[in-house]
Order: C-alpha cells, then structure tokens, then sequence
C-alpha cells in the first residue's frame, strides 16, 4: 500500500509538476477576480474568503478526471482489480496520494492569496482551516465520480456533473464556517462540525462507491 | 557527409555547448567569490547606515527589495534576448539560457513581491493592493511560474523551446508596464527616484549600499544563471544518453535482424 | 516607530529564499554530474559512429 | 498438491449478444491451452472472463487444489492484455518493484528479483531508464517481466507476442515452457503460432460454440 | 466542413453532456457568491455581472483543453493535418462548433443565474449580450492554448493558466460595457465595441496561432 | 499521366538524436515498398516524414506528375497510423462519412461508398454500430475501409496487419493489390510478411548521431 502511495506521488510529480501547475492555476483564478470586480479592498476582503474556496474546488476537480482514467489507459486498472487487496482500500491510498499532491498545496498557497485579498488574519487561519478540513471531501467524493466515468470517453466533463451537486454542500459550509470565525454573532463550531462530518462521511461513501462503480465498469 | 550536414557542424562549432561548459567552469569560482565578497560589504552597510526620519528603520528593506526588483525584470528581458536568439538565429544555447533562468526570475520575483508587502504594511498599512504597478509584477511572477510549468510539462525541449519563446516574447510587454505603471497611473508605489533619465534623487547615505547590493544581486544572477545553464546542459546530455542506452540494447540483444533478412 | 520584526523578516526571507536557490542550483550539478558518470561508466558515448541509412533491395 | 484450472459451462455476453456459449475444460499444472479464431470471435472477451475482469452470463471459473484459501480465483492469476501496465515517466525498476511490492507472491512460489526478471528477457542492465524510451518490442519484453517478478501460478496473456520479433518469439517460448514445468498454468490467445505445445481453443465466434481441438 | 461542425456537435451532445457540466459549474459559482457576501441585494445586483462574467470564464475553460487531445488520441489529427482544407480553416470550425456546445449554453443560462443575483432587467440584457459577444472570444483564444498543450498529459490545467491572462481583456471590457449599460453617465458601445474587436481579433490571432502550434507539435 | 514517388537524400531527426540519414528511393505507379527492420529502427519515423507530419532535416519529398496543382505532397496520400482515427461513441457509418466528405478526393479517382468499402473489407452490414463495440481485429479493417471511401493515390500504411487474422492478411493482400493496378503506389512498414509482391527497405537503425549539446 505504502509502494502505491509513493509511486502516485512520483507520478504526479514527475508528470509534468502537478502541484505547481495546480498552485498556478489556483493563482491566475484569484488573481483574475479583481479585473472583474474593481480594485476596492473592502469589497474583495469581503469576497475574498468565497473566491479561494471557488478557486481551491475548481483546482481540486480539473485534475480529478484523470485518477483513474490513466490506470485504465495503460491497463494497470485491470491489475488493480484482479489483487487480493480490497479496491476500497487501493481507492482510499490512492485519493490520499491525490490529495497530497494536489491539495495540499493548496492549503499551504491559501494564506499568500488571502493577502492578495486583503482578508484578515483571522479569516485566513479560518480559511486554511476550513480547506484543509473539506479539500479531502472534495478529492474523496470526486474519486466516486472519476471511477463512474471511467469508461467514458469525456470522462473529464462528466465527473463535474457527478461530483459537483455533491460538492456544494462542502462548498457552502466550508465558506460559512469561514464567516462565521470572522464575523461574530454567528458561531464558528457548527458549521465546521458539519463540515468535519461531511468528509468523514465522503471518506467512507467516496470509495465505497468507487470501488463498487470501478468493478461494474470493467469491461 | 554530405554539404548541408557539415554546415550545421560547423554553425554548431559557433555555440557548442562543450566550450560553454569548459568557460563556465573557469568562471564560476570567480564569480562566487565576488558575489560573496559584494554581499558583505553590501551587507555591512545596510546595517551600519542611518535610518530614514520618516520611514525610520524600514527603509533598511529598500536595500533588498529594490534590487530584486530590478533583477526581477532584468532577468525577464535576459529571457526575452535569449527568446529572440531562439527564433530568429536558432542559437543552442539561447533555449538552455532562457530555461535556465526562469526559475531564478521566478524566486527574484517572489523576493520583491514578499518584501514589498513587508514594506507595505508598515508604510500603507495594507499587505497588498490591486494597484498598476502590484498588480504588474504579481501578473510577472505568474508568467515565470507558467514558464517553468511549461518547461517541465514538455519532456521534449526542442519542442518547448519554440512555445515558450513565442510566450515569453508576448509577455514582454508585462516590463514596460511594469517600470511605468508609476508614472502612467496613480498608485500607492514610490515613483522611480535612482533609474531616472535626470540622474538619481535620493541621498547618497541611502544610495551607497542600495548600489552595492544591486550589484551582489546581480552578480549573484549571473553565477546562478551560469551554473544552472550547465546543470541544463548535463541534464539534456543525460537525457540523450538515456534514449541511446535504450538503443543500444536493442542492438545488442536480439532483434537487429529484420524478418526478411 | 522601529517596525524592527518587518526588516528582520523582510532580510530573513530574502536569505532563505537565496540560500534556497543556491542549494537547489547546486543539488542539481551533483545529481546531474552523478547520473552522466553512472552512464558513461556503462560506456555509453554520446556521439557515436555514423548515421543510418536505409538499404534498398 | 497441484493445482488445476476448471472452466464449466462458461458464457459471456457483449452488450445484448451472447459470444460464446457454454465452453468447458480442464488444465491440470503443466498444461496450456492457446486460444485462437477469427478476429472478432471472441478470444480476448474469453480471457477476461478468466481474469474475472468481465462477470461471466452463465457457468463457472475455478481453482482446485490452492495452497491456502483464496476469495476469488483471479487472485491467482496474471493478466497480460494488450496494454502493458507501465507507467511512461517511471522508470523500469520503479515499475516493476511497484508492481512486485504491490502484487506479492501468491502461496506456493515466490517472484525473482528484479535484475533476473530483465535477464530473462533479455533485457538485462536497462532497468534505470525510465519505460517511456524503449522501443514498442522492448516496452512489451519489459511487460512480461513483470509475469516473473510477482508468482502467480495462472497465466493468462492476450496476444502476448505481438510487436516482437522472429527472435524474442523463440525467448517468450522460453519462458513459458518454464513456467509449464514449475507447475504452472498458461492460457493464452493469438493470432501467430507461439511455438509450444499446447492444446487448442478455436473459438467460432459470432454466437458460435467454442470447440476443443 | 459542415460535416466537421455536425460530427463535432454530435460528438459533444453524445459523449457525456459538454453543454451541461459548463452550465452546471457556472450554477455552482454563482450560488456559492451569495454565501459569501451575505445576503445584501444591493451588493449582489452591484457585483453580480461580474460574478457572472468570472463564472462563464471559468466555464469555458473547462472542457477546452480536450479540443485537440481527443483527435490527437485516436488519430485524427494527423488525417487533419494532411489535407488539402488550410488548417486555419479547421481549427476555426472546431472552435465554432465548441462554442455552440458549451458556450451558447452558458449565454442562455445567464439571465436566470442574474435573477438570483437580483440583477436589473437591464443589467441582465447587457450581460447577455456581451456575453454573447464576448465568449467565442474566449474559445477562440483557449483553441491557441489547447494547441499549444495537446501533447501534454495534464493538458487540462496548463491551457487554462496560458488562456486566463489573455482572457482578462475580454472580461475587462465585457464587464465595464455591461456596468455602462447600467449605470447612466458611462457610456454602453465604446467598450462593447472594443469587446467585438477583441473578438474579431481573437478570431484571426487564435485560429493562426493554434495551427501555427499544431504544425509543429506533430511528431 | 502516372504518378511518381520520389524521395531525395531524405533524413530526420527524432529529439535530439538523427535516426536515419540519406535515403533515396523513387517509386513508380503501380509500385509498392515494403519497410522492414528491427523494432526502434525507424520505419515508423520514415513513414511519418513521407506523410509530412514529421518535419525532415534534410532531404526532399516529392510527387511527379499529379493530375493538377498541389501544395504538398501529403495531400495526395493516406495515411494509417497505430491508432485508427475513428470515435469510438460514434457510428461506423458515421465515421466513414465523415472521413469521405471531410477528405474529399484526390484528381484522377473516386472513392467507394460506403456499404462497399466494408464489404471490401470483408465487414458488410455491420456499419450501424458504434466503432467501440468492434474488436481489435475489427476495427482496424474498419480503418482500412476509410483507404477506400476517399481515393488517395498514395498510400502509407504503418503495420497494416497488426491485430488480424490470418484471413484478413490474405483480404488486405488483395486491396493492395487492386490498388497498385490501378496506377496508385504503397509504402507500408510491417514485422510480418504482407503476401505482396513488393520492393524493400531495410532500416538498420540504432546508430544515431548525438545532436547538439
Ligand atoms: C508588494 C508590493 C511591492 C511591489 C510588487 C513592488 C515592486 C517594485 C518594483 C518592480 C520596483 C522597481 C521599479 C523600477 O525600477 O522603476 C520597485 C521599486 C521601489 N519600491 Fe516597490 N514594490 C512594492 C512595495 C513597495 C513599498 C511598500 C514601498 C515603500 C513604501 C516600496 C518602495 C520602493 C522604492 C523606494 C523603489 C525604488 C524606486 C526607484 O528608486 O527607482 N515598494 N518596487
Ligand atoms: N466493449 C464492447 N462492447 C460491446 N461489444 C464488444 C465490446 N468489445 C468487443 N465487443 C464485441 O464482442 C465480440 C468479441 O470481441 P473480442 O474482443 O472478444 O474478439 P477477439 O476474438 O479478441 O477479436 P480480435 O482478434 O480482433 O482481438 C466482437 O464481436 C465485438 O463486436
Ligand atoms: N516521440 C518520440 N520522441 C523521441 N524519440 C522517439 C519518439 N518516437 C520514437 N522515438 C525514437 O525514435 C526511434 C525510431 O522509432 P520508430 O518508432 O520510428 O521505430 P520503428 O522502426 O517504427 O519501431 P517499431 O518496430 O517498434 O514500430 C526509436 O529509437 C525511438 O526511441
Ligand atoms: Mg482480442
Ligand atoms: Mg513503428
């Protein structure tokens, strides 16, 4: 298990700098924002904590697509699903290798983009917090998604339109607990309890359903 | 051999590699051993030289972040040449060159960029603003960032080598935005008062160390830019090598005889 | 007004940032210098005798 | 004891249409059976069936006489299709030492090492370059390594030779007879004679019956 | 070249939905907005063209990158680049063929999103309007982009880090005509016009480049 | 007037290295070329710069005496790759027809339509499926039909019978066949025989030259 983690992280290292290229385009979208809505500080702090998360979700689902698709390409998928190991398992190593390299750089690129934004501290800590909490959500549902459209040929397309419907639940909660550790009549635990559950629940569910998706898929 | 191959030889002659490689290796000693012996002197007057009225000791960060400014953007245009050497007289080296400087660019760029905000603070009471010239030079460090991803994202680098010149020759026009968002908007940002047309205006007390840093961060440019277009040069050999082994084997084993042999 | 944690941070980042780039610079030679001597050591040339051609029969 | 590979009554459907229809046979260790027919006939649907890969419409895979107990019977099993399982920016070792921790040995036999498996493909002293270099022919002998590195005591290959030439033929041949003797089990389909000898599957494809030859 | 268009509509209508995830993803951000800021109207209809106007960027983005990359999986591209049709010409009509799966949808979803983001009729009608205008500019430029990345293995995130900067004038003027339509002293057509040259421009300059990139990439 | 194929002092790179240097060759109407040669020696190289997708160092291709003006070469060839050039989600038929009004035809012929060009191939009646549902063997027949719904007089045909059974070879043996009589030229690149009566190249690959650096 430990020699698929690893060898998931060489790839997407190797491949072409995942995690860079996913910080830059986390980046260029936070850096777009502005263009749209007008310099105004006051305004972008107040929309600063809504747009990391948007931008964090899209980086996070752009390079989703491919999870299991390339293992199908090069046949290593059939591999997979012939060993005595249960798929589950292979599903959940392989989203946690997805999610270090691709998430986690995220959370870490988060707190420079906030002061891009002009957010305070606090919202920052409460974003890194949060996205650090729900990114996984995200990467574990998505799996669920990225198994199901496996076989189809616009894979990529297709898991956005699984996935998404059930990413914005975490969306939603994830932005609101962020809000609410700013602002202070609303309290900052439930939703973040929520959030918390929701990926418990996603780490269970997500390959579960994976799994499930990926043997009825092999054909 | 026939005529057109033995002109490429002997154009080849013009930039070959090997002579870069035995140049920089005399170099290279020297240059570090300058830029370490600028770094102190420049080091020691930052700390030693009074501090502003207004600004007060803060103005100690003008001796990094103006310097990497510059180096930001003059290593931008050092890879704009070495583009231009690529497309227009297909130099070798020019591709090695330009490869080999971004990432530098890249972390001159976030040097300027994190001091700057640390400047910011104190003196505009904000981190950051979406200012022209902020803006200018956040939208640089994105470009050096996409460069590098390109570069490592195309294993083949002669292919690269055409796409990113063409990107970083589009992107020029990021530089003269950026040394004259200042005087073309309004901004929070200090108007250029040493690289002026009418000779510098800033006192020589500050002027002194801020020139002699300049010049150990340039310095410093030169022997990083050197050393990695050598590690670029090794590493494409390897690469070739590599896909010769691969060859050879072939060769050597079984299977050099074709079915109908 | 000193503002002291700014410059001592400001200086901080710059040296990290440049002692970064050198060893990373300098990682890079040695792996790369290793790797070519690993190949030549398995005799590997990099120019080697002429070129290909096709045979017609 | 020796194992044994029982197929019975075996079909498989492809969308709607049944392929093959109620195919049955035995293979003690040390037997092989190539599996051959027209394109379209079904062959590399048959070995998926095999590899548990595709859910059989009716009858039965099984192995007899596993040394410990097993959940299903692709567990003992290597599949070759025609992909090769490899990943282009890895380099061989890595891939084939991924795919040897990942696998492990099935009870009852253990897996060369990585320098043997290369050496007996003929292969030896490459396995530092990363798998995107080699040639279409190298890349598919580097793939059949990966059979020796991790024991399985079923083979199960889907036009293994195809890309190779007149001479890495004669080394897979090799191999395979190899396995045979160790008491091994080899199921494969082609186009071209494999050069062993083996029993014969024709599949006759289009709904038709498989026979025994 | 008609057939062309009608294969590459009946290829995205028939392999898993392009039109609907662009749409779907355009929902997600416009919905995440208002959590953001809170549910102060006047804030909202005062940021909600250019919410709109980032969420259809983004959209369009999406299934981009696969503009190129599936013909050149399978093949189809070297045929394409033999023939006797000029490239330029080819590339175009795939790119008009793209909008008309995933950009138009995203036109005609527009107004109902700017209802929820109680925007004016009026500001309503602009948005529409220029998003019309302004999104095959988006498509035509992201083609350049997609050319250059369509022998890369994560091809998906680089064209949209390639296209987003050259988009950022397209959104500059498509969401200040929109605002002047709006707002009273500003006037409408001199930057809708920009935003129609900046299309036509885009129309010439994208399909060249993206030919230009395709000749040479094949090996 | 008849065609004529007329390669000059042809040589390319691949990345850094030169695969092959100095070839010549002419090929007349009704002439075939058969490339052979060991895996990784270039034949697939060669073919890809003779279709004008690969850019040559040096050296020229040229085709003599064609029916009207051209721009280059390549517009007067087909070419079939490893990968077939057909969606998958999409119909055979649909495939077919798009090649054959995308492609057009080159002066001086016509091509077949469609119910005829998958009889030639020996796949009559089978076009309303979507190409995904076809075996390997299958599909790459299918590929060959799409040689004869747009007429090309040259074609360059990159291991034509990879993946078909021994009945498809002779089946493939005779469209070339038929090609060549009617005045068109054929360079294919292949491991196995091909049951035509052709010239032959043989690469002998593996020595190339270190480019620069
Ligand atoms: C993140 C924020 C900042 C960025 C990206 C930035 C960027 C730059 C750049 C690119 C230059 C070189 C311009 C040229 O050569 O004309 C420069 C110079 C300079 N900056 Fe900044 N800067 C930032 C913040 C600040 C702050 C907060 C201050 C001081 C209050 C400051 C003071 C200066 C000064 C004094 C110069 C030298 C100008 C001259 O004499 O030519 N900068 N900065
Ligand atoms: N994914 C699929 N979906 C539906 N039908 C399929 C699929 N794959 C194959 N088929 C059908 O199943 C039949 C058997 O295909 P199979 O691939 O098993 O043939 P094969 O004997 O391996 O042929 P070949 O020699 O060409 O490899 C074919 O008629 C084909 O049309
Ligand atoms: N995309 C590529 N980039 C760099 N080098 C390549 C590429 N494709 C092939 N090569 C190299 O070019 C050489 C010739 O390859 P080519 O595919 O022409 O061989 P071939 O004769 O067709 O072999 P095969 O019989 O395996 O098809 C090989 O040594 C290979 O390593
Ligand atoms: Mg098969
Ligand atoms: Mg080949």
């Amino acid at each position: 298990m430990i020699s698929l983690f690893l060898r998931d992280l060489k790839l997407s290292v190797r491949a072409g700098g995942g995690a860079l290229i996913g910080v830059l385009f986390f980046m260029t979208v936070v850096a777009v924002v502005p263009f749209a809505v007008g310099p105004d500080l006051n305004l972008l702090s107040r929309i600063g904590p809504a747009i990391l998360w948007i931008g964090a979700l899209l980086a996070s689902l752009l390079g989703l697509d491919r999870l299991f698709q390339a293992e199908r390409e090069d046949g290593s998928l059939d591999l997979m699903l012939m060993q005595e190991t249960p798929l589950v398992l292979t599903v959940l190593v392989k989203c946690l290798a997805h999610w270090s390299a691709s998430g986690l750089p995220l959370v870490i690129a988060a707190p420079l983009l906030g002061l891009f934004m002009n957010t305070s501290e606090l919202a920052i800590g409460a974003t890194m917090l949060t996205l650090l909490v729900g990114t996984p959500a995200i990467t574990l549902i998505g799996a669920a998604g990225a198994a199901v459209a496996v076989t189809l040929p616009r894979g990529g397309l297709l898991v956005s339109i699984l996935v998404l419907p059930l990413a914005i639940p975490v969306l939603i909660f994830g932005v609101s607990a962020t809000y609410a550790a700013v602002e202070d009549p609303a309290p900052f635990l439930p939703p973040f309890l929520i959030l918390m559950a929701i990926t418990l629940f996603f780490a269970v569910i997500g390959p579960l359903a994976a799994a499930a998706a990926l043997r009825s898929s092999s054909d | 051999m026939s005529e057109q191959s033995l002109a490429i030889r002997k154009f080849s002659d013009l930039a070959n590699p090997t002579r870069f490689l035995g140049l920089a290796e005399r170099l290279l000693p020297w240059f570090s051993g300058l830029t370490a012996l600028l770094f102190a002197v420049g080091l020691y007057l930052c700390f030693t030289t009074e501090g502003d009225y207004q600004q007060g000791e803060t103005v100690r960060i003008m001796y990094v972040h103006v310097p990497a400014a510059w180096l930001s953007m003059m290593c931008y245009t050092v890879m704009a040449l070495s583009a231009l050497g690529t497309l227009v007289w297909r130099h070798p080296l020019a591709d090695v060159s330009a490869r080999a400087a971004a990432p530098i660019g890249a972390c001159f760029t976030f040097l300027a960029l994190v001091t700057g905000s640390l400047w910011g603070k104190p003196m505009w009471g904000t981190w950051w603003v979406w200012d022209a010239r902020l803006t200018s030079v956040f939208v640089l460090f994105l470009m050096y960032l996409g460069l590098i991803a390109l570069n490592r994202a195309m294993d083949d680098p002669g292919k690269a080598a055409k796409v990113s010149a063409i990107l970083i020759l589009v992107g020029f026009v990021n530089i003269p935005i950026i040394k004259f968002s200042v005087e073309w908007w309004n901004t929070l940002h200090q108007p250029a008062s040493v690289m002026r047309l009418d000779g510098p205006k800033i006192d020589p007390e500050f002027l002194r160390p801020l020139l002699i840093m300049a010049v150990a961060f340039s310095m410093l440019f030169f022997t990083l830019h050197i050393a990695a277009m050598r590690n670029e040069i090794w590493r494409r050999r390897v690469t070739s090598m590599r896909r010769q082994a691969a060859r050879n084997v072939g060769a050597v084993g079984t299977g050099m005889e074709g079915p109908n042999a | 007004m000193s503002h002291a944690g700014y410059v001592i941070a400001s200086y901080a980042v710059a040296a990290l940032t440049v002692a970064g780039l050198i060893l990373w610079v300098i990682a890079d030679g040695t792996g790369r210098r290793r790797e070519l001597k690993a190949l030549e050591d398995l005799g590997i040339r990099r120019r080697s005798a002429g070129p290909s051609t096709g045979e017609m029969k | 004891m020796p194992i044994c590979l029982v197929v019975e009554g075996l079909s498989a459907k492809r969308g709607e249409d049944l392929i093959f229809h109620d195919i049955s046979f035995v293979l003690r260790a040390g037997e092989a059976l190539v599996v051959t027919g027209a394109n379209g006939s079904g062959k590399s649907t048959l070995l998926r069936v095999l590899a548990g890969l595709l859910a059989a419409e009716s009858g039965s895979v099984r192995i007899d006489g596993a040394a410990a107990e097993i959940g299903h019977p692709r567990e003992l099993c290597h599949y070759l299709g025609h992909r090769n399982a490899m990943k282009h920016e890895l380099t061989v070792a890595e891939n084939l030492s991924f795919w040897k921790s990942f696998m492990g040995d099935s009870p009852g036999g253990a897996g060369k090492d990585l320098e043997d498996a290369t050496e007996a493909v003929g292969l030896g002293g490459i396995s530092h370059l990363p798998f995107g270099y080699l040639s279409a022919g190298q890349q598919r002998r580097m793939a059949m390594a990966k059979l020796l590195v991790a024991f399985r005591p079923v083979w199960i290959l889907d036009e293994p030779t195809a890309a190779l030439d007149a001479n890495a033929d004669r080394l897979f041949a090799e191999l395979v007879t190899g396995h045979l003797g160790a008491g091994g089990i080899v199921v494969a389909a082609t186009h071209q004679p494999l050069g062993l000898e083996a029993r014969e599957l024709r599949m006759t494809g289009f709904a038709g019956v498989g026979g025994m030859v």
